[in-house]
């Protein structure tokens, strides 16, 4: 059957992202953060997202610098490796925030994503008793059972997540190895999916190996092939981090003018990922993708036969 | 910045930090200092302890190359397990991890780090960034580690938001608001070495690093930082430990700063 | 540093499998189901075990009429492809049963896992409403949340989880691939864990592939090299399902006597999982793992290398 | 056992199982003779319909050969998804699931099915294998089919217990007791279809099968069986339907019985 799933960038934002969105991206932690769907949000002016995701390596930074957010709902928002995260500081400093924050640990946002994903309005935990995330994000509560104190952490079921894999096919099925984070939890707790795809191969690819699956095709919305789409987060058997963009981002938006500088270089200057990857240039890309130390490391065979 | 005395600050606390994890146990390992940590405790005292990561990796064996972030693809390469964050999370809420380390901008006399907020969480001066799996480890594990600058600002006589409990306002809080177990274990710093009294949870200096004194650490904590009759030097990284550090971090991108 | 975890079968269930012990197995569903390991745990004339599990396919079955179990933690006790449980069901009928049982739904004893697993006293579902499972199971308990009733399921964390897998190194690492059902779950929740292993690998192999272990080595008490072990339930990749056996099963067990023949046929007269295979016969035993239409289903390559 | 008009009962309920599936639906398929109703519904009018197996299995081809168990390796070959129970219950749960198939040893007046205890649980006639994955299913799924044998004994005024709730003592039982929503949408027997009335949720008979008639399915059936205006014969399965089924189950294992 044809499939109508797979499309490009621009189209996959423009179909399935509407102004104010519930959003979950940046599932895998540290790897697989979807930069290039991140940035084609911006290009399209998104207005009043909410993100949902557990730390965002500075891509929320980046929504948020660029006017699309109004509600952030995360347990850690920063730049890994360099420090703390502008944009954020900025919108939320002060008497006059721009942004409201839902604060949560990465275990409770993976709790309430799970509930989602189960169709109960909580799942209860012990952890965060304590804490001031009671305090200041009004959702958690304490609860009771025989006695026992126990966070209610409630469920969150994003519209759209976007999930980031090395490869995919046309209806919706996709590989995905390395660290993932909450990516399970958040692909099934969302209404529909984004599979954006370093490769795109025939189902015959994917379903060689259904126990490295993701999610059911039926949730995915949406294919889009992507090469180079995480970068700078690195994915597994494809590329390296660019720990150096990391920096000089870092280093960039400590002022509202140089982020706006920034995104006028890197985000809305581009038409595309290719043309990203095209002004970060050939040589840099080439030794995070293909370093001269690289060598396959390849999975030990695994047999389905009967 | 390399003291007269041939090792950084930041050497120094991994060395500390590493003589804190015994052999065999499980450590929810976190990133910077903590990670060459871990690994130079599994190249010295502690072979078999085993390293969570809360992306969802657990690993026996340190990664090969210097991490930036717990999600590098040397991470994952000759991991153990690579999970979900989740399934690593039950794990620490089972009671199955033995340590923690987290690090913060602003911890108190009882322990409690902030992540979160300077000011009112409300209309705050500084916004960090946040929890992350702090809050959990900080929650969930048997003890934890703090690790920090020393410095007046950051060591206060309450914080002004919990973003991870040590011992709330001390003695049985934590039982009190329901936490199954845990606590700091000790905050080390760039100056000294602070544990908590098993009684009153309250802060105590337990040594100094050589290249401090009692006065200084009392000098730039933000109360009245009792002294352990017993306080005495904290032990300086031996020239194998430094070894071992320089060998992981080479360019000192974590541990010359 | 050596192996103090690879073991025989005999020495693995005198360790580690006390009287009285509640363990989980049969946890993958149909497929994977640790036979040697629980006809070791009759020749060894256990008592008073609690059985854990989803669904069991005879194996619980063969258990209850060797008289090692006194309780029955499951959602359905029987023989999938061809009936009833025979010695089951003579335990319960009647006035005086042998036997407790606490009935479970497939999805409801996967959330008393995960609550073990994830250290709280529960978790909640809007399964089993309005079933008679809340009556007869004293153990759930509706509770109401914003006035919406949920079931409370309570925690359970075996003592032992047994699984059946492809294979595994000597220090607990295990591959497992196929339907796994809620092998994750138990894995997570029971205190220790016996692996079974078809084959046993370097750790090199297992850790080609961290994605597709099963759950951590610190967990693994035991790891036990036993080629055939589930049989006569499938192992994907190895040999397929002996329908055959579940049938003659179903004939001989109809009566007491009958299945004490059939015991003592298959289980008390072997030695070990070896000599039951010989007893089963090399023909039969070839077509079940080799046969002639056989041809490998290998899973597409996947590159960890950065 | 194949009747005078060239086909067995199973082979007709499998083909009036197979027209409850619509085209896309995701259907958690269950075994035996659902399971060949789903492979006969994709290969005729529902082709886009995805199927559930409760073992972790996600299909949207069926097996290409016949299966005993749903944990058999064909069915694992060929899978758009391999994963937990907990997630396939999840869909389920998250109300994804439009249609679910369960089977039992007695059904009530209000669809309730018991696949556990005959008499009193404490001390029961006969003890049945349990819920398996039916009380899930017939708790969240949007719609469910039940299939069994049509006998007095089995369709009772009451069930012993209630493993699979339907629609519990009628009318708005189902929201009063906290489900989410479904309940059952056909009872299909080895003489009848039985459907519920939309307002009392009463079972009604909706059609007879050709071998049968509403005398015969009213004298099986253990309570006053109300039956439609609109009576009428159910559609007997098509040669081509019929060269499907025995294409899927040429040796008629759970076809001819």
């Amino acid at each position: 059957m044809p499939s109508r799933k797979l499309m490009s960038m621009p189209d996959a934002v423009a179909a399935f992202i509407p102004d104010g969105a519930s959003v979950a991206l940046g599932l895998a932690l540290e790897s697989l953060i979807p930069f290039a769907a991140g940035h084609e949000i911006i290009r399209q002016r998104k207005q009043g997202l909410t993100l949902i995701g557990p730390i965002s390596d500075i891509l929320f930074d980046q929504l948020i610098g660029a006017g699309c957010v109004s509600r952030v709902i995360a347990a850690w928002v920063g730049n890994v490796s360099a420090g703390l995260a502008h944009n954020y500081r900025r919108a939320l400093e002060g008497d006059k925030p721009s942004l409201v924050v839902e604060d949560h640990s990465n275990f409770s946002i993976a709790l309430a994503l799970r509930a989602g994903a189960m169709g109960v309005p909580y799942l209860p935990t012990r952890s965060l008793l304590g804490s001031d995330l009671l305090r200041s994000n009004p959702h958690f509560r304490i609860i009771h059972d025989d006695g026992v104190p126990l966070v209610r952490v409630p469920a969150l079921a994003p519209a759209v997540a976007i999930v980031h894999t090395q490869r995919a096919d046309d209806q919706g099925g996709a590989h995905c190895w390395g660290n993932l984070g909450i990516s399970e939890d958040a692909a099934l707790a969302a209404r529909q999916v984004i599979v954006i795809a370093e490769e795109i191969v025939p189902s015959s690819v994917i379903r060689s190996d259904p126990n490295r699956v993701l999610l059911p095709a039926f949730k995915v919305c949406a294919v889009v092939h992507e090469p180079g789409g995480a970068h700078p987060s690195p994915v597994q058997g494809h590329y390296g981090r660019d720990h150096a963009m990391y920096h000089d981002y870092h280093q960039a938006s400590r002022t509202a003018e140089g982020f706006a500088r920034w995104q006028s270089e890197w985000i809305d200057s581009v038409s595309g990922r290719q043309a990203y990857l095209s002004r970060l240039g050939a040589g840099r890309w080439a030794d995070l993708s293909r370093p001269a130390t690289r060598t396959p490391r390849l999975a030990a065979a695994v047999d389905y036969g009967y | 910045m390399v003291t007269s005395v041939g090792y950084t600050a930041q050497e120094l606390m991994v060395a500390a930090a590493a003589r804190e994890i015994h052999d065999g146990e499980v450590v929810f390992v976190g990133m910077r200092l903590p990670l060459i940590a871990f690994a130079l405790a599994k190249r010295t005292h502690a072979p078999n302890a085993v390293g969570l990561f809360e992306n969802g990796i657990v690993r026996d064996e340190p990664s090969r190359e210097l991490l930036y972030t717990m999600g590098d693809p040397p991470n994952v390469v000759g991991a153990e397990w690579c999970t979900s964050l989740s399934n690593i999370m039950c794990l620490l809420a089972q009671g199955a991890v033995a340590l923690g380390f987290i690090g913060g901008a602003q911890v108190d006399r009882f322990g409690n780090l902030n992540t979160s907020y300077i000011g009112d969480p409300c209309a705050p001066t500084t916004k960090l960034p946040g929890s992350g799996g702090a809050t959990d480890i900080a929650s969930l594990s048997h003890r934890h580690i703090i690790i920090m600058e020393h410095e007046r600002r950051r060591l206060v006589e309450r914080v002004d938001y919990i973003t991870s409990p040590g011992f709330g306002d001390g003695g049985d809080w934590r039982a009190r608001v329901g936490l199954p177990r845990g606590g700091p274990a000790a905050l080390i710093t760039t100056l000294s070495v602070i544990r908590f009294d098993p009684q009153t949870k309250e802060a105590y200096l337990d040594s100094c690093h050589p290249h401090s004194s009692v006065e200084e650490a009392r000098a730039h904590t933000g109360w009245d930082l009792k002294v352990a009759p017993t306080v005495h030097m904290t032990a300086p990284p031996t020239e194998a430990e430094l070894q071992v550090i320089r060998a992981i971090d080479p360019q000192g991108f974590w541990t010359h700063v």
